[in-house]
């Protein structure tokens, strides 16, 4: 029995909240107060970060699940940490949401939002192909229809529209590489799938070898489609074209949910996919990631140079936050190769994730806030002199900008350290030489991009505080938006300040991932560089030349 | 006082001060915001000063040799453990690795730091004091005196940082006050931009530091200074020191108990226990740009001279006194990196020295008075550069003693233009006033002092620092010419020292570059005497434009044309005494060379007293003949200044004219100001470039044409010199050859250098900043909108993926 | 049957459907043929599941392909939605009307090269419109469109 | 990965065939794609056709001539039908190629006993998408094909879209190559004897089982996710009534509505 009441027990927190969501819609028809629902909504967050901190953590630090591994849920650290996440990153957005949204639709609005943040929830702990799969649609459909609801007009129409039509074309190449993993393995548990491509050699791969299907070229073609559909969540580059466009297009709020939300997602699911089921795939994944990371940074902060439209120019930086991301899964994926050791990829992306969605949060919480239903701010231009008029936005607003361009003591910092330290560490040691240039390269990359992207957060910045003010801002955006302005930044200085928390969570995070995996005892002696082997290890497979 | 108790407090009360500015200051204090500033900033003054007495008295001699050593660490607070994070296939070198990065922030006191830290808050008090004067009036006064005492914390907790990632973290505190201090008066669009300007060039300094960091951390598993305890996690916190001994941790730390060291520990550096080789080069050179980016060096030194458009006490403590030596500061602290890689010492030096006599050729041309003294801050930091590289005990102590003495000088000299400004109604083009002596005597008096030290006169500040550091270079010459330099000065005590693990520096070392280490530093012996007399030549230029020949005042002035108030002008006194006596006055039994009290002042600190420094610690002996002949350059150069700026008979204002190349400049000003773009086919290339996103480069191939017709056209101007017209008309050519023959070159070589600055190397910062628009550019034209575009791009994307194997595969 | 031959065969079509979509999505501009083009994608993708079920004996492939479906029509609502709205919006199904969104300063997309039509063409038959259009009260239909 | 190599030298004639069979099939398609405005039908149609059989040749053989004819049967109109829907100019025979396409779809769901997922198929996407965007695609365009349904955006949008179509199929047939083209059956390795799960005739209860045990969290998603989509559908037209707010800029270029089309009132033929 994989789904037996344990399992259930597990999948309180999301329960409660698809109940409540029901409630929502339900009760909307009633009750139309938008500031009912929001209240309400928030209570349900709540109640759930509750159930997961109150009933679920002394368990999930208990140890293996024994069958509930096998299940189609995953209960580990990772999972637990990245829930609450969700949560919290809920509870921000309806805050965010609680004035944007048309009073009659506030409880649409709400409940949608709230099964989008289920979907989150479940993308952290899949453990099935069909679960991640339902999860991340979980959260597309919910996006469709938060980013057409925001506001009536040509813009979000279009931007809609875009999201609309890339999503499911990704969503299409995604599944198709799903179904090469599938095919290599016979199972769409992400375990399964896990333990039956490393059993050497395995069954499936000799049945390939006597069809002649090479199972090494199947892993790649899979590999490049699942990249390709979860790189447009990421907003990867050749997969990032949508953003700006639809950034520009919708509301803050809703741009905020963008920036944060698919990005969490496609970094869970990549790590859950191909780091916990398809470590095979880790050598020839770590060079397309690899170019695609350096590529995707360098793109993002040179057009954000550009930029005059703040959502663009925030879009844009999402991008090249996606190219960081990327750099810790590119590391991630390199260590998979080598002895037990690991470099912490995965928790620095985790870190770096975290961070970057509290610090696009709160820029974004900072501009809504400056706007109101009629004017939005749009411009950079419009900032001007902010500091004078605005003081406390415009600190906050700085705060999240230095954050993201890295600056200590903030966390931004933290975040592009690990990171940066990742990838030097890669290139110090264990590989091969040319394996420690390109981690080298990808270092400086790294380090290069960060003085250019702190170009375009300083001219913001230099705006706001350099320049006289044009005219005063509405600043109709709501107490909603100025709260998750005030959190975002005080979390943005805590981070950077505690940062031990943050880090350690995410290591243990990643221990939790990896701890399960029992690859075989590697040798001892690691100061041999060990030369980068094919993923598969199949010695030969007999060749039945008919 | 304790000394943790007084390291705590010298950060602590600028950083209240700060606070109270920012928090009371635009309600509540108004217009006395100045008041809690001055009393915080002398508290940490007379604190530093304390520490600073403390530090001799309390050094002991180390056990084992003569050395005498003093370090103390003051841990405040565990700021970051990240587990797990060094894999235990990096390098252990034998002792116990920490796998965990543990970040504190813990202070130290040294003797540096003590050094440092007394300059700073002495020099930041005496500006807070004339900025109470200057800044009088202004709409953010309060916002001035948050930013100022918020740099002067972030500086005392840099020099007094005790790991590598406090001191970056501080490094980017000071970028970013700086920053807003330049910015200060952000109507002015300069102003902003300049601020923009310094902090983006500071960020690619800070970019090779950051990777610098990485690689110290991969190579030594650590980035503190001082020596930690291995900790299991999260047990033993940092702050006990040596007190217990960690707990055997869970088996996967190589060694349960024990110390890691740390990079720039007494242990490590006594047993020479770094990194050489390539590693080691490439973390001196990755410093090595952080230091260029924030002390201002070439090619990263375009910012400096962009900076002035903040208030001037601004430039005076931040662009002159203090934040750029902060780059000086930390080379020095690193001093054992450097010391086993030869090879970026003699980077360290030509740095140095290339960037003195670049920046003191600009130097003479300009008319900016604040630009002069830029410039010339530019120049002398090369010096101290330069005396950093020669790598000998001698040269770090004659690079941080000329720091010192600078600081002084310096500052008195912005201090004193900032009084010329504050009187002539913010009017800094020298050739708008003049014989400003009578209007200002006490100006007049203390900048004069002031240029006496800067120039290099003998009994002034400044002198007895910079001949310091061009006898550290002769010593150097001599020691790699005679192959003394491992051998050791200092006796059979430290004839082992140099037999570490290290390679120490030697003559027959089959490096190319080191090959000839003899040869460049005896050109950058020479490079330093040049500039010495460039020095003197533009620093007495401004003296005399300035104060001398006819009275002129411009309109701007207004009723101000007096002396500044008290409250300037008291700085400007003590800060004239400081830059008269600071050279020799430390030692009030005049029997032993300022420059030999200061070393051994210095000589307790770790990085200086232990390793294989103290192999090129020799008695230092009063290099009679150097000093000679760095006396007679400054007074040369100050006598061709006088010669040149002061009189006022005809002939002379006509070789002003001739050797300022007024005609010359004039004619290159007017070609800079030909409006090109006004010019139909010029602009509509311009904008045809322009429009394809490539405008940046037809700037710069318009541009390198216009230098190339310059240095065509220079033949020509000099036979214009030379013409038989004039050497009949003029009967005292030949009292005037030696003018032409060495001043027009120079000259001309000035405005080449400056036209280079302005061009080639301003414009390859530039141009670096313009590729990434011009690529952003090509980038945003894909961005045109269509949706089903995008998704071809996708999958043209995955098809490349695909393609690029399938060719990998099959070719 | 030879399960393994089945299979490539198999395979094979599943490709050609997901390339046919893929093309007929990019190529297309008619918003409904675009979305149905990417439907054929998933088409294919069911093929290639349920194929590759078969040769594992495994029902895994045929469950995914069940909740290709399920999405497929959840997502088809929306679409229907959003497309019937952009439609009232803008009185055309062409996807290169929506264009507004784009960097600053590139052109505006022009429609070239679109051909005159020779023929007479086929109109399909239109019902007359019968009896009286009711009068529809405004504050009615708010209040119904909540339900 | 040298395996892939190997291949790729090994069986260069069969790639030959392969590669034809891709170009053939490529340009087919692009006559239709390309230029929909022009007579090429026929011409296209041949094309298709000759690549669908170089396929056939270079596809090994599975089974006896009853199953082989079927499945090419299938096959082939589910491609060609596939082909024809995307390339035909007028939006509702391109929904109605489609359906066609899906129910030679399900047939061949049928014959590989998929029985649930091919009756699914043709209720759920034949029977309910196709029909509903049918009756959109009437409402909104009843005059059949609009000007922009002839041309594509751009001139390298279909050559670049079959560029890449191409080459994803060629990797994927050589991905899936057996070693060499036309083989016979028996050559194939190990005939793997028919499945319990290709004769099990409780086919459908396994399916349930299955679906209710093992992916029972996944239904419930499933659910929620019709819910959302259901309830934003309905939000969205709400939404859209009033469809742009007057004095907004950039809602200036939307002309004013048609009276009739709405969602609930019909006005289909």
């Amino acid at each position: 029995m994989f789904v037996d009441s344990e399992t259930i027990r597990f999948l309180w927190p999301e329960l409660i909240l698809v109940l409540c969501a029901a409630w929502i819609y339900l009760g909307g028809t009633f009750r139309g107060s938008r500031r009912w629902w929001v209240a309400f909504a928030l209570a349900a967050y709540l109640l759930a970060l509750g159930v997961i901190l109150g009933l679920e953590g002394p368990a999930t630090t208990s140890g293996d699940r024994g069958g509930l591994a096998s299940g189609p849920i995953l209960v580990d650290q990772l999972g637990m940490i990245c829930r609450c996440f969700a949560i919290l990153v809920g509870i921000l957005l309806t805050l965010l949401m609680s004035k944007s949204t048309r009073h009659d639709l506030g409880s649409e609005y709400q409940g949608t939002l709230m099964l989008l943040v289920v979907g989150l929830m479940l993308v952290a702990r899949a453990n099935d192909l069909v679960l991640l799969f339902v999860s991340l649609e979980l959260i597309s459909v919910p996006t469709y229809v938060l980013l057409f609801l925001g506001r009536r007009d040509r813009g979000t129409s279009e931007a809609t529209l875009k999201y609309f039509l890339l999503s499911i074309l990704s969503s299409a190449m995604l599944l198709y590489g799903m179904s090469f993993l599938y095919g290599l393995t016979g199972t769409t548990s992400l375990r399964g799938i896990q333990a039956a491509v490393s059993t050497q050699p395995s069954v499936a791969a000799l049945s390939f070898a006597s069809l002649g299907i090479s199972p090494d070229a199947l892993i790649y073609l899979s590999l490049v489609f699942l990249v390709a559909g979860l790189g447009f969540r990421l907003a990867a580059v050749p997969f990032h074209f949508y953003a700006p466009d639809v950034f520009q297009g919708v509301t803050h709020a809703n741009a905020a949910l963008l920036s944060v939300v698919p990005k969490v997602a496609g970094l869970l699911a990549f790590t859950r996919l191909v780091i916990l089921g398809f470590p095979q795939a880790a050598s020839q994944a770590w060079e397309i990631l690899l170019v695609l990371s350096i590529l995707t940074m360098t793109l993002g902060n040179v057009c954000a140079l550009w930029q005059q439209n703040l959502r663009r120019l925030l879009a844009y930086s999402s991008i090249a936050h996606a190219g960081y991301i990327l750099i810790g899964i590119t590391v991630a994926l390199a260590d998979s190769q080598r002895a037990g050791d690991s470099q912490g990829g995965v928790a620095a992306a985790l870190v770096y994730v975290v961070v970057y969605a509290v610090a696009a949060l709160g820029s974004f919480a900072v501009l809504a806030y400056l706007g109101s239903e009629q004017n939005e701010v749009h411009g950079v231009d419009e900032l001007a002199g902010l500091a004078r008029t605005r003081p406390f936005a415009a600190t906050a607003l700085s705060i999240c900008m230095f954050s993201l361009a890295g600056l200590p003591p903030l966390a931004g910092f933290w975040g592009k350290l690990v990171l940066f330290l990742g990838a030097v560490q890669t290139s110090s040691g264990g590989l091969t030489v040319q394996v420690m240039q390109w981690f080298m390269i990808l270092a400086i990359a790294g380090a290069i991009n960060a003085a250019i992207g702190a170009a375009y957060y300083l001219r913001v910045i230099a705006t706001m505080f350099f320049r006289a003010p044009a005219k005063t801002l509405d600043a109709e955006g709501g107490d909603g938006a100025a709260v998750v302005m005030l959190v975002c930044a005080s979390l943005v200085v805590a981070i950077g300040l505690f940062p031990g928390i943050a880090l350690n969570l995410a290591r243990k995070a990643e221990a939790s991932l990896r701890a399960p995996v029992s690859l075989a005892a590697q040798d001892p002696d690691r100061s041999q560089p060990r030369p980068v082997e094919h993923a598969w290890h199949a010695p030969e497979p007999p060749r039945t030349n008919l | 006082m304790d000394v943790s108790v007084l390291l705590l407090l010298i950060p602590a009360l600028p950083l209240a001060a700060s606070i109270i500015c920012a928090t009371l200051g635009p309600r509540v204090l108004g217009r006395y915001c100045h008041i809690p500033v001055i009393l915080c900033l002398v508290a940490a003054f007379v604190c530093s000063f304390l520490l600073f007495l403390e530090v001799p008295r309390t050094a002991v001699p180390t056990e084992s040799d003569r050395t005498v050593v003093y370090e103390r660490v003051v841990p405040v607070w565990q700021w970051a453990v990240i587990r797990d994070a060094l894999p235990q296939a990096l390098r252990s070198d034998g002792g116990p690795v920490s796998r965990d990065l543990s970040i504190e922030i813990s202070l130290r006191a040294d003797a540096m730091t003590a050094m440092m830290l007394t300059m700073v808050t002495f020099i930041s008090s005496l500006i807070a004091i004339y900025s109470s004067g200057y800044m009088h009036g202004d709409r953010g006064y309060w916002r001035f005196f948050a930013y100022l005492s918020l740099f002067v914390f972030s500086m005392t907790m840099l020099v007094s940082a005790s790991n590598f990632l406090l001191l970056y973290v501080f490094w980017e505190a000071v970028g970013v006050c700086s920053y807003l201090l330049i910015g200060f008066w952000y109507e002015k669009p300069e102003a902003a931009a300049a601020g923009k300007k310094a902090f983006l060039v500071n960020r690619i300094g800070d970019f090779g530091f950051a990777l610098g960091l990485f690689l110290l951390w991969t190579t030594y598993g650590t980035l503190n200074f001082h020596d930690t305890p291995v900790n299991t996690p999260g047990s033993v916190p940092v702050a006990s020191v040596g007190a217990d001994e960690a707990q055997p941790s869970d088996g996967d730390a190589p060694s349960a108990t024990g110390t890691v060291r740390g990079v720039l520990s007494p242990t490590r550096i006594k047993n020479h226990d770094f990194a050489g080789g390539r590693v080691g080069l490439a973390i001196c050179l990755l410093l090595m740009i952080g230091a260029c980016g924030k002390s201002a060096q070439f090619p990263l030194h375009v910012w400096l001279p962009d900076a002035m458009e903040g208030p001037t006490p601004v430039s005076a403590l931040i662009h002159a006194a203090t934040m750029v030596t902060a780059g000086v500061y930390m080379i020095a602290r690193c001093t054992p990196l450097l010391m086993v890689s030869p090879e970026s010492q003699i980077v360290v030096a030509c740095i140095g020295g290339g960037t003195a006599l670049l920046a003191a050729l600009i130097a003479i041309t300009q008319y900016d008075l604040k630009r002069v003294l830029a410039y010339s801050t530019v120049s002398q930091l090369g010096y101290m550069f330069l005396g950093l590289g020669a790598g000998t005990f001698l040269g770090i102590t004659s690079g941080m003693f000329h720091l010192f003495t600078h600081a002084f000088f310096k500052a008195l000299l912005f201090l004193g233009a900032g009084s010329v400004m504050h009187a002539m109604g913010n009017v800094i083009d020298m050739r708008r006033f003049g014989g400003l002596r009578l209007r200002l005597p006490v100006t007049h008096a203390t900048f004069l002092i002031g240029c006496c030290a800067l120039a290099g006169l003998p009994p002034f500040a400044g002198f007895w620092s910079k001949d310091a550091v061009v006898a550290s270079i002769e010593e150097k010459v001599h020691s790699l010419e005679h192959g003394e330099i491992s051998a050791g000065g200092e006796g059979p005590a430290h004839a082992d020292a140099g037999a570490g693990r290290s390679a120490v520096p030697s003559t027959g070392s089959a490096n190319g570059l080191m090959a000839n280490a003899a040869a460049i530093y005896g050109i950058l012996f020479y490079v330093a005497m040049v500039t010495a007399f460039l020095t003197a030549l533009y620093t007495f230029r401004a003296y005399f434009l300035t104060f001398h020949g006819p009275e002129r005042i411009p309109e701007e002035a207004g009723h101000h044309a007096h002396e500044s108030p008290a409250a300037m002008c008291w700085p400007l006194i003590i800060l004239s005494i400081g830059a008269a006596v600071a050279g020799f006055a430390l030692d009030l039994t005049y029997t032993r060379q300022p420059i030999q009290l200061f070393a051994e002042f210095l000589s307790t600190t770790p990085s200086l007293a232990l390793g294989s420094v103290v192999g090129t610690r020799v008695p230092y002996a009063f290099h009679t003949g150097i000093a000679g002949i760095s006396a007679a350059v400054a007074v040369a150069g100050t006598l061709l200044a006088t010669y040149l700026y002061l009189g006022d008979s005809r002939e002379v204002q006509w070789l002003k004219s001739t050797f300022d190349l007024e005609n010359f400049s004039r004619w290159y000003e007017s070609r800079q100001r030909t409006n090109w773009g006004a010019k139909p086919w010029v602009a509509a290339i311009h904008r045809g470039a322009s429009r394809i996103g490539l405008g940046w480069l037809a700037t710069l191939i318009g541009q390198s044409l216009l230098l190339a017709g310059f240095a065509l056209a220079s033949p020509l101007l000099l036979g214009n010199f030379f013409s038989p017209y004039k050497l009949s008309f003029h009967k005292f050519f030949l009292d005037e050859l030696y003018g032409y023959i060495v001043v027009v070159p120079l000259r001309l070589a000035a405005a080449a250098c400056y036209a280079a600055d302005r061009w080639i190397v301003d414009g390859l910062v530039n141009a670096c900043g313009k590729a990434a628009l011009a690529f952003g550019s090509l980038m945003r034209s894909l961005q045109m909108g269509l949706v089903q575009f995008y998704a071809l791009a996708m999958f043209l994307g995955v098809l490349v993926l695909i393609a690029t194997k399938l060719m990998m595969l099959a070719g | 049957m030879n399960e393994a031959a089945l299979l490539v065969n198999f395979l094979i079509v599943g490709g050609l459907l997901f390339v046919t979509g893929m093309v007929g999505f990019l190529v297309r501009r008619n918003l409904i043929v675009m979305f149905l083009s990417a439907e054929m994608m998933l088409q294919g993708v069911s093929v290639s599941l349920i194929a590759w079920g078969r040769f594992h004996q495994d029902l895994g492939g045929q469950m995914l392909a069940l909740f290709i479906i399920a999405i497929a029509a959840a997502e088809a609502g929306i679409a229907l939605a959003l497309i019937l709205m952009l439609y009232l919006r803008s009185q055309t199904l062409d996807v290169a009307f929506w264009h507004d969104l784009r960097e600053e300063g590139q052109p505006p997309y022009v429609d070239q090269g679109i051909p005159e039509t020779h023929r007479e063409e086929h109109k399909w038959p239109r019902l007359t419109p019968s009896g009286v259009r009711p009068e529809v009260d405004q504050e009615e239909q708010m209040h119904r469109s909540r339900v | 990965m040298s395996e892939w190599r190997d291949q790729l030298l090994q069986m260069l004639p069969g790639s030959s065939l392969l590669v034809w069979a891709v170009v053939l099939g490529g340009l087919g398609l692009w006559f239709r794609v390309a230029l929909l405005d022009r007579p090429t039908a026929l011409f296209s149609r041949i094309l298709g056709l000759l690549s669908l059989v170089l396929l056939g040749f270079w596809l090994p053989r599975f089974g006896g001539w009853a199953e082989q004819v079927t499945f090419w049967l299938l096959a082939s109109v589910a491609v060609l039908t596939a082909g024809t829907a995307i390339s035909t100019r007028s939006p509702v025979y391109m929904a109605i190629w489609f359906a066609l396409s899906l129910l030679a779809t399900s047939g061949l769901f049928l014959f590989q006993n998929a029985q649930f997922i091919g009756f699914a198929t043709i209720t759920v996407y034949a029977g309910a998408i196709v029909v509903t965007f049918l009756f959109v695609l009437m409402l909104a365009q009843p005059e059949g094909d609009a000007p922009y349904d002839r041309v594509s955006w751009a001139w390298f949008s279909a050559p670049l879209a079959l560029l890449a179509g191409g080459v994803l199929l060629a990797a994927m047939l050589l991905t899936f190559s057996p070693d060499g083209p036309g083989r016979p059956d028996a050559s194939l390795g190990p005939v793997v004897p028919p499945s319990a799960l290709a004769t099990d005739q409780h086919h459908v209860a396994r399916l349930g089982g299955e679906l209710y045990s093992r992916h029972l969290i996944a239904v419930e998603v499933v659910g929620t996710v019709l819910l959302v989509a259901m309830v934003g559908a309905v939000a969205i037209v709400i939404q859209g009534k009033s469809a742009y707010v007057p004095g907004r800029q950039d809602g200036s270029r939307i002309r004013g509505r048609r009276d009739a089309p709405s969602a609930s009132s019909g006005g289909a033929p």
